[in-house]
């Protein structure tokens, strides 16, 4: 087993998928040089650069996709949907359902999501739950290289739409580029599981809409996905302190939702604590309490989650955002 | 160029049309419906040019296109009723109509047509070189962010598209005056795009400038920008007010009128002259309608081309009889189905 | 007390508003046609027709009302907001947390929703879920005239971004410009208490947030908004004559969500049905659940939601969307 | 036109984003920074021409058009320090400034400053006729759909705003002949706006030309399209990789070239031919950066204009001392609250 960065992890995945099927191409804004590795291996047919015209060359995905690409589309942020969410939203979702299912638009729609470097609300959030709630998108949040990797190679052959979020603190290209820059002047609360790890040798596909249990424990479940899961595992270590074993469910994908999962999760301790870096009404958190009542589980629930716009200044954001703090005593007050 | 075929075109297109409208003043098609009658000139010269592996991004008139393409009629009309053996399985209907087969799309999305057919070049410049993308819009669509995006785009990678622009200076109600100030050249000059104007009422122009169109895209010259005026005959969509008001005005008047009288009385609000302002809006709106060339069959673009082809009455008249034959065998088969 | 139609009372209210304050002014495609009675009575500076460059209006809207004016933004249909989501996500919503609470955009977005007449999934979504998870905007969807009056003019007087969604199936007017376009063949289901009712010879602001109880009942609460409370009246009645009581919750606003009236409405019977026309996953019916367990209260739950892209044809529409058959059938699995 | 007054703002604005620098690079200011460092003859030429009541909408590069506008810099930097008492509490950081006492706005959402603009022009139109609207953004912006609809948009309706593109030849790494098929003049002509083309390293050009356009605004003939060069002497934002390797190629290369030859000869992927073009690629960017007119001195507008002044070197000595004096203050306060 070797090891790798997160993004390195997901750019290696690409690249063998690249090698072996050519109707994989890349393209958003400044991705020759953010995917130069890539460019120099592949060529700039298949590793493009966009101007800033995200709904052109998001839905150019979609089309090229149903034309018979297996087109990459990068945003620079997740955020950036609010120009170009016509082509999830009214096209590449809805594309399967209006062809009375004999056609569908195989994109995959990479994005850096989530915070916790200090750039502020319009470029920090994680959207993830606001995506799944449109039906007929595969949205994928990963939290470790190795997932991260083989989900990526698994989007390249799923035949729907999908959107992969990579969380910016997880990948230090990303913060490199864009929040450290180059000095070592600044520090952020990266965890180390998620931002290096072991990978296969060769990849393979992992199932999309399949959780795995981090960690077992008897009295809480902590649901969460991406960095929330690093979080939830490191306030699950300091809960045992307490005299409380937490499990830790990491989701993986957001939808499909591993429903089986998560409801055997809760049922074992009849106590759920989502963690969801995602805004908390209408979203993520609240489907995995009504997945679990529909299941017929009572349970106790609580949840931490980003309630408000994400503020600039680092203390405040990480107030904001879920911090291993806030789980550990929101976990108690369940007990 | 075949003048015969693109007349068959036309008509099959016109009869169509003329079966859907019926079907939906019977109530049998629900929701909005936009009809391409008018416009038959425009889609017959660009769509009898595509080959095989060519690609369509068409808006929220499709039906024309769509059947000039190849689709089957029954499809389409079963479709539309929202039967289970339509084309998209009733699921689609007039504004979602999908052909994977002829990869032609449309969408009810205003604009969304370029970075569709922005997306069909780029494939075609890859898998399939040689083939083109077609996407079709009105000039309303024109002030559409993401169209003008996709045209800017479109010209940079010099893919293989042409972009027609239907213009029948009307989007809904709102007429070009009102939403864009530059003019249609001018735009398509500022997004980097070759521009060409044709009559969109005559079926030979719009041919012509197509012929030359796709073939700069077939090799590899990009993108053309195609500006056609026509009228759409029904107006934007079956059953719109201003077109209910000019024909039958003393039916459709005294409710509108009664309401804007009450309304312009009020005590409350605008001076008179804002008032007046606001009337003359109206007013305007209804005189341009009831202006419109629309009213004038010298405007119809299949009686135009029906004139070139009289001389041979005999071919003309067996011709129509079998699209007639066809469209009602068609209608025949659709509405068998709402009875059972 | 004068009777007046869904939509005949929102431009009753919006033309008492536009009398009273001068700062209010209307534009959008169309709206000189669409709200000519506004026009000819406040004229054309304050009733515009745009072009269909949703983005640059709709954000426009919302800097106008950072400037001083009162715009009334209106869509086509709040299925547009696929193109011009920014203005909402990015921008209106977090002006209050950038600015340090200094400053707001008091703008009102007025949109078509809701489905039911057969335009089909691109042109009959709800999204009030999905706009609500968005922290700092007001997401409101009336269900009688009154109501839709009075929260129209609370909009109006609100100091932050509010959408004010209109269901179509409410909007005679709106109905008949779109869908039945002048011809007496077709009918939709257009629930009567809704489309025409009592309203005030004056209007005065609806507390926002505020939820209403249309129905007292013992065993089972079904809470819902828009035309899905009509629904659930209708399906009530029905559950009556097998026996069953069931109270129907009109929440009216969804955000800010009347949390309190939940609980207490849930809490009597012990039962939650939510009825919701929007998506089924990571949206409101899931938020309802989330908040009735944070309050501890335990309770069965269930929902009839819109699960996929709303198909086309009339037939598979009405299975799609939630219809009293299956408010009925699944409030009977709860008990 | 004074030429002091401009250089007082434009060396304010200078010192001020030096200070901003430090303070990143001791990472007292997370996350990115963009600066406006070679854009002041811009910003100076244009701001220094607003009175009360006028409103600016500003993209990613704030904090000079925020300082010139009378901001005061001790708020500024302690907002970049997200201290409570910021301009904006903290919450919003250099991208999301904002002074409602200014009417000003800042949005890191590329183009938004264009319906931004468009609302602020609408409000001043209404409520405070003879005021006007500024928006500021890149030539890259100028494909985002908004910014294009918005300038259609302000044309038509006869708005009071001034367009200003800053065009740095430069969109983060991505240089105009990769995203912009037209000429900026066809693109402006385009979108129906009058274009005034002026060289962006010379404040009293660009004073000159926006005296112009202001006047035609505040008179109610509409909005102007000012597209000025100028080069941003510390990048895109502070850290730029592309500046990392021209300034310290010793030090940033190895761990780059390193990975890029494992990849370049990585077996399975594009022919020799398609390598090398992708190799190309990165090189020619290099180059560009490395060629890039911001390594001139006489390309920095601030020298420029002081050339103009050194005739009163007394003069300019006390002013620079006096602007010198206001920032290290504001710079001392923001510094001494950090340690406290
Ligand atoms: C993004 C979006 N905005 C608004 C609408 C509503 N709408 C449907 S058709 C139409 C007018 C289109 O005008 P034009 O592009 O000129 O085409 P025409 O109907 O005249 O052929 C509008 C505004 C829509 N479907 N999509
Ligand atoms: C909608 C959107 N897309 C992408 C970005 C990422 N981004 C930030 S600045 C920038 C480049 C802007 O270039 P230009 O407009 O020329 O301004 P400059 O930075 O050169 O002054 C990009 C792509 C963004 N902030 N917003
Ligand atoms: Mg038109
Ligand atoms: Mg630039």
């Amino acid at each position: 087993m070797t090891t790798m960065n997160f993004s390195e992890a997901i750019d290696d995945a690409l690249a063998q998928a690249m090698s072996e099927d050519p109707r994989i191409i890349l393209f958003g804004e400044d991705v020759p040089m953010l995917r130069r590795n890539l460019l120099v291996r592949f060529g700039p047919k298949r590793v493009r650069a966009t101007p800033i015209s995200e709904s052109a060359f998001l839905g150019a995905g979609v089309a090229a996709a149903m034309a018979g690409l297996r087109p990459v589309v990068e945003l620079y942020m997740v955020d950036f949907l609010g120009v170009s969410m016509d082509a999830l939203l009214n096209q590449a979702s809805k594309l399967e359902t209006f062809s009375g299912g004999k056609w569908t638009a195989p994109v995959v729609v990479r994005a850096p999501c989530g915070g916790g470097y200090g750039d502020g609300g319009q470029h920090e959030q994680s959207l993830w739950g606001w995506l799944a709630h449109i039906p007929g998108l595969t949205v994928i949040v990963p939290s470790t290289p190795e997932d991260a990797g083989g989900l990526m190679y698994a989007a390249l052959q799923h035949d729907g739409p999908v959107v992969f979020l990579e969380h910016k603190l997880l990948s230090e290209t990303f913060l490199e580029f864009l929040g450290s820059g180059g000095r070592l002047t600044v520090q952020f609360d990266v965890p180390a599981e998620g931002r290096r790890g072991p990978v296969p040798h060769k990849w393979k596909p992992l199932p999309i809409g399949k959780a795995v249990l981090r960690r077992e424990g008897r009295d809480v479940t902590l649901a969460s996905l991406g960095v929330g899961v690093h979080r939830a595992l490191e306030a699950a270590e300091f809960l045992e302190k307490d005299g409380v074993s937490a499990s830790v469910l990491d989701l993986r994908t957001v939808s499909p939702l591993d429903k089986t999962a998560l409801c055997e999760a809760v049922a074992r301790t009849g106590n759920l604590l989502v963690v969801d870096e995602d805004y908390e009404g209408f979203g993520l958190s609240g489907e995995l309490s009504a997945v679990v009542l529909e299941a017929g589980i009572s349970c106790k629930y609580a949840r931490v989650c980003t309630q408000t716009t994400i503020p600039y200044a680092r203390k405040m954001e990480d107030q904001v955002l879920p911090n291993v703090n806030r789980i550990r005593t929101t976990a108690m007050t369940l007990l | 160029m075949d003048l015969w075929l693109l007349y068959s075109l036309m008509k099959k297109s016109r009869l169509f049309e003329e079966a859907v409208t019926q079907l939906w003043e019977d109530g049998l098609i629900s929701g909005e419906m936009h009809l391409g009658t008018g416009e038959e000139a425009i889609i017959a010269g660009v769509v009898s040019q595509l080959c095989p592996g060519d690609a369509m991004a068409v808006d929220h008139r499709g039906s024309a296109a769509f059947l000039m393409r190849g689709v089957d009629p029954t499809l389409l009309l079963h479709e539309m009723l929202g039967h289970e053996d339509g084309l998209c399985g009733g699921q689609g209907g007039h504004m979602h109509l999908f052909s994977k087969e002829h990869l032609a799309a449309t969408s009810g999305i205003i604009g969304a047509v370029g970075p569709a057919a922005l997306g069909f070049a780029l494939a075609a410049q890859t898998l399939r070189p040689g083939s083109i993308a077609v996407a079709f819009f009105g000039e309303g669509a024109m002030n559409q962010g993401m169209l003008m995006e996709s045209i800017n785009l479109a010209a940079l990678w010099n893919l293989p598209v042409l972009f027609v622009c239907k213009d029948d200076g009307w989007a809904i109600t709102t007429q070009p005056g009102e939403s864009t100030k530059s003019g249609m050249g001018e735009r398509a000059c500022g997004l980097g795009v070759p521009y060409v104007g044709v009559d969109g009422l005559d079926v030979e122009q719009v041919w012509q400038a197509t012929r030359q169109a796709i073939e700069r895209a077939r090799s590899g010259n990009g993108p053309t920008f195609l500006h056609a005026h026509c009228v759409h005959l029904e107006g934007h969509f079956l059953g719109l007010i201003l077109l209910r008001i000019t024909r039958a005005p003393l039916r459709e008047l005294p409710g509108i009128v009664g309401a804007l009288i009450r309304s312009f009385m009020h005590p409350g609000g605008g001076s008179l002259r804002e008032r007046i302002a606001g009337v003359r809006y109206i007013l305007s709106s209804i005189l341009a309608t009831w202006r419109d060339p629309r009213r004038y069959s010298t405007n119809d673009p299949l009686e135009r081309v029906q004139t070139a082809l009289v001389s041979n009455p005999a071919r003309l008249k067996e011709l129509d009889s079998r699209i007639e034959a066809e469209i009602s065998s068609a209608l025949a088969s659709a509405q068998q189905e709402v009875v059972a």
